[in-house]
């Protein structure tokens, strides 16, 4: 489905991983691993279309996703280090707003989507004000409205606590078993119960 | 993908609205500066009432120039930091569009209140009262242009250091022709000439920015992004 | 008197003592406006536009009252460290801006008839106009701060500033009016004669009262406002906020 | 006087009514602002209790060894 | 404490001066910004020599200011991110005298050189050969001013929010007296009258300014460090 | 020696912990400990005096620092989050510049400090060139060039290898065996010899 074909990223001028090739299938989720700098930040950013790689190819079923351009976008969610949230917004216009740009139209459920990362009684807080936790969790609420095949997520766990960690790797569950694709970086362990691969950076 | 182009700029365009609303200052400030440097050149010209009226064109053209491009910064700069960016250019749409509502949301949160204040100003530099209707519409044509080149210039300094001289660098001798033909315009109709040619000069800039503008803002961002 | 330096003493104190203040205000101003525009005859040169005088005067002379309460509690906050000071120059700031500008509009609106013009850079209007940007430079600094305690810090630095340069801009200006020899417009002195009559001179000292005691009702009800915002870890505010019934249409 | 020759001000409705016309705005604007800022403050208190953000202990540190 | 205050003084001095020719883009783009808005100036207000040479004084003047305006914000940027500003506030110096090198240092490399750029405009715009020597002499005044008042606008707006046309804001008010009086003086030298009392005035604004500024500006560095 | 009495610390308007007291006295190290965004900077900032506390007092040798001022000062050399090195000069410059604004003058032993940290060779390269690692031993190289008896360190460990991290814990021992205090705070285990205490910051 997502297939990496001799990936080589650079940095300023120094290569950070060089001719990297694996695949990832529906159901399938990919935990990419590697001491901090060792590029994991930029091998998302790579596979989602925001920054070139030097070589190589990514495609998805089988098209370069270049050529794919907005078709591919249409496909995948991507939460990165930052999370996309504007402080004087409220937590629901700040979803609202992500959901819309992500090219879905689903005002209903938005309250539902906060209500899933806890956040129901947040809703109308300037995000600002929203513990570091809070927005981690806002960010990820996008995932639940936005309802994509493929999600490239960059350190999801952060931030969080223990309990919402564990609802994450359930939702990272139900979601690989609905036939979806994941691509995730971690420092720590995920416990995902799936079919789950790992990869690592360090040379 | 249930949304369509038009409903998710119609989301970015209110967004960028309602938080123009939430942070007053940014969008105060770059007029407090427009009134300021056209309250400095009367201190530093003297206060002569018809050395000022010949004056006046060209100072309120050149002040709503630096004002426009000091409120050039935050057209993407929250966004950038934020990450709000980075989705935008995820966003399944195609960005130049998005980019354009961005533009025309920011020019209507400092452009068109620069047009808007001006006459205030052209009455404290005593600019004939028949040159007025000359002054606001050639700001209504100007600042729009200058929206739009600025913002190739704010997306490609995005994040680089020093990035707001640096932008001024670039973004400067872009304006140059809409200054010399928005305040020729005014100096026209000041001393009772014809300003048609003007106009359409200024609206050919207009057409020639709405139609490449965007495109090459949504290119620098995405290789700000990158 | 030293106990109502503590915030939620003056913020009880504050809460009785406006409705009384707005009430004595509101009476000057029906009296002021009463007189006035009603009672005082029309002026021998400038007919009734000498009217605007019952308000820009008094705007104007509060204008500049104001800024020295802002950057006088800008000094005490800054070197005795007393919140209330900080809270009542950040509390002045907007009030001052809102009399600057109607001193510079109402003058303007004065100006047409008695000198023929909407605006001249005369030495007055030049410093009045810079007062205003002073203001302004001060919210915006204000605003831009995020953290309570040094955005109070930075105004008041700021004010203090300011405050010095005030009589330099002013004398500055001046200077260079008599320098420029500019436009023949007479100064306004000329206008209104000190031999004032009473009939004209009442009202006016009326509402500047008025104004006087408006300035304090206002800075007495944003002053309450702040000390909620900066206090609201405390216990009392909660329970402030515990009695308080929901207030509807107010969104953050 | 009527009330007709009270509003022409002698010639000069425009400029007094609008000078006073303005000056009655920023009076009104600064008291309605001002309490408004008062109860949007305590509206974003209640607001910040109903969700649970209530005000934080202060923390309170603890020697570990000696 | 075998280092005394003037050789920590001189150390910073050296330092700074050695940074900007080792950036030499931070140093040049306030100069070209000086060069641009005076070269946009006729283009707004049309080549007519005597109005140019009128109007020259003004525009000279209020483009170094804003020249010079642009430059405050690389005067402790640079030293904030990095945490030199840290280490100068733990000085076991006063603060005070440390702060009012930089400024002198900052003046160096940016005042100092528009004063000796500004003969060249000058030119450009017509104004009496006459008036060249007043006009070097006043901005030789008046920059150092205008980097001391500014210097406390650039602490105050340390690591804020919008911080560059929020300096304006602050800056630009405060500035007006020396924009008179240096902008009369040209004008009056041009035409050919006194212009002692100015440059006393300005010689007055400089000890004044030498007097607070250092000192207000160390309170705010202290304020932003907090 | 140094005593810190009924401290409180608020960052916006938050208390992050309140009525701390405690002391150090010449010999002693005293390690902070908490969780991130628990106040240790803040803390360490207030005793040198950049940040004034909310309440409460801080006394050197029985006077409060605030009255003390520069001559406070003097004692102290702080190493903070960030380096206070300007990558546009020399590694040697930049030593140079920061002993001098210290008040130490010691132009020979800045080739003798850089040597002891390991940069002799880099003297001359232009500091942003050195690697994350390299520039905290430059930073850290200050207090050896300085001799001032208090030492106020916040995780000067980070980035350091584990050599370097060995060398820094010897020399925080031989600086408590001439009788000076250090106040530091760590992630990490500090296997300083000496008298070392701990308090943490968390609630
Ligand atoms: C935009 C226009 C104007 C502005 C900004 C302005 C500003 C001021 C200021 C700042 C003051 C207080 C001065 C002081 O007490 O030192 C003042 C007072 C006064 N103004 Fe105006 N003014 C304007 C127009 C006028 C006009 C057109 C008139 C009358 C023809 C006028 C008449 C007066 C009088 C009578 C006083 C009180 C006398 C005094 O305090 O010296 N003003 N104005
Ligand atoms: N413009 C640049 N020039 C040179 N090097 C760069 C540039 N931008 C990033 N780097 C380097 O590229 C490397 C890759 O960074 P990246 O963010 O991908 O790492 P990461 O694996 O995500 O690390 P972390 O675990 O800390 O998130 C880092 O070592 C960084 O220092
Ligand atoms: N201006 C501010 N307004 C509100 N909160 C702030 C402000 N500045 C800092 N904080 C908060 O104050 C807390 C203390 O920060 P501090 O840097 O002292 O933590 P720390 O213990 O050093 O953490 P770390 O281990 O990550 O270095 C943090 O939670 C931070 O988010
Ligand atoms: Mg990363
Ligand atoms: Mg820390």
């Amino acid at each position: 489905m997502l297939q990496i074909v001799n990936l080589t990223c650079t940095r300023g001028d120094r290569a950070l991983f060089g001719r990297l090739s694996f695949s990832v299938q529906p159901g399938e989720l990919l935990h990419i691993q590697g001491a901090n700098g060792s590029g994991k930040t930029t091998l998302l950013r790579t596979l989602c279309g925001l920054s070139q790689p030097a070589d190589g190819e990514i495609r998805w079923k089988g098209t370069s996703i270049r050529q794919l351009a907005d078709d591919y976008r249409n496909q995948l969610c991507y939460i990165g280090h930052t999370n996309g949230i504007q402080g004087d917004l409220s937590a629901a216009e700040n979803l609202q707003f992500g959901t819309c740009v992500g090219g879905a139209d689903s005002a209903a459920d938005i309250a539902a989507a906060l209500e899933r990362v806890g956040l129901a009684r947040a809703a109308r807080l300037p995000a600002k004000l929203l513990s570091q936790g809070q927005k981690r969790r806002l960010a990820l609420a996008r995932l639940l409205v936005a309802a994509k095949p493929l999600w490239i997520l960059d350190e999801p766990l952060t931030a969080l606590d223990i309990n919402f960690g564990a609802v994450m790797n359930e939702r990272l569950a139900s979601h690989l078993a609905a036939g979806g694709l994941v691509i995730i970086t971690s420092h720590q362990e995920l416990k995902v119960s799936g079919r789950t691969h790992k990869i690592s950076l360090d040379s | 993908m249930s949304q369509n182009l038009l409903g998710t700029a119609r989301c970015i365009f209110k967004r960028d609205l309602i938080l123009a609303g939430r942070k007053p200052a940014d969008v105060a400030t770059p007029l407090a500066f427009f009134i300021i440097v056209t309250s400095l050149f009367p201190l530093g010209v003297g206060p002569e009432p018809d050395v000022l009226s010949k004056l006046a064109p060209g100072v309120l053209w050149v002040a709503a120039l630096l004002a426009s491009m000091l409120s050039l910064g935050r057209m993407f700069a929250g966004d950038h930091a934020d990450g709000t960016l980075e989705q935008l250019a995820l966003s399944p749409h195609p960005l130049t569009p998005l980019v354009f509502t961005k533009i025309l949301a920011h020019w209507a949160t400092s452009g068109l209140l620069l047009v808007v204040l001006s006459p205030l100003l052209a009455m404290q530099l005593n600019l004939p009262t028949h040159a007025m209707g000359t002054l606001v519409v050639t700001l209504l044509l100007g600042t729009p242009v200058l929206s739009l080149l600025g913002s190739v210039g704010a997306a490609l300094t995005l994040g680089v250091r020093g990035g707001g001289v640096l932008l001024s660098l670039l973004v400067l001798p872009l304006y140059t022709p809409v200054l010399i033909f928005g305040a020729g315009a005014v100096t026209a109709s000041a001393s009772g000439l014809d300003t048609k040619a003007y106009f359409s000069l200024l609206g050919a800039f207009l057409l020639l920015a709405l139609a490449f503008a965007p495109w090459a803002t949504a290119a620098a961002l995405r290789i700000s992004l990158d | 008197m030293y106990k109502y330096a503590s915030p939620k003493n003056f913020y009880a104190l504050a809460g009785r003592l406006i409705p009384w203040l707005g009430a004595v205000t509101l009476l000057l101003f029906i009296a002021g406006l009463y007189l006035g525009l009603y009672v005082a005859p029309p002026d021998y040169q400038q007919g009734d536009s000498y009217r605007i005088m019952f308000i820009h005067v008094p705007s104007a002379w509060m204008s500049m009252f104001v800024y020295m309460m802002m950057a006088g509690g800008g000094l005490v906050g800054l070197v005795w460290n007393i919140k209330l000071a900080d809270m009542l120059a950040t509390a002045s700031a907007p009030i001052g801006a809102s009399l600057t500008l109607s001193a510079l509009v109402t003058g303007s609106l004065w100006g047409r008839p008695t000198w023929g013009t909407y605006w001249v850079w005369d030495a007055r209007l030049t410093s009045e106009l810079i007062l205003f940007f002073l203001y302004m430079g001060f919210i915006a600094l204000q605003a831009a701060i995020d953290d309570p305690r040094r955005s109070a810090r930075a105004g008041a630095v700021l004010a203090l500033v300011g405050v010095v340069n005030i009589p330099i801009i002013h004398f500055s200006v001046v200077w260079w009016n008599t320098l420029h020899q500019p436009a023949s417009i007479g100064s306004l002195g000329k206008i209104v004669s000190p031999s004032i009559y009473p009939s004209m001179l009442h009202p006016l000292l009326i509402m500047s009262v008025a104004f006087f005691l408006f300035y304090f009702t206002v800075l007495l009800i944003r002053m309450r406002g702040e000390i909620l915002a900066r206090e609201r870890h405390t216990g009392w505010v909660a329970e402030i906020v515990r009695a308080t019934p929901e207030i509807r249409g107010t969104h953050p | 006087m009527s009330w007709r020759t009270f509003f022409a001000m002698g010639g000069y409705a425009a400029y007094v009514w609008s000078a006073y016309g303005f000056a009655t705005v920023v009076l009104l604007w600064n008291v309605v602002s001002a309490v408004r800022k008062r109860r949007a403050v305590l509206a974003m208190l209640r607001e910040l209790a109903l969700a649970g953000q209530t005000p934080k202990e202060t923390g309170r540190a603890t020697l570990l060894s000696e």
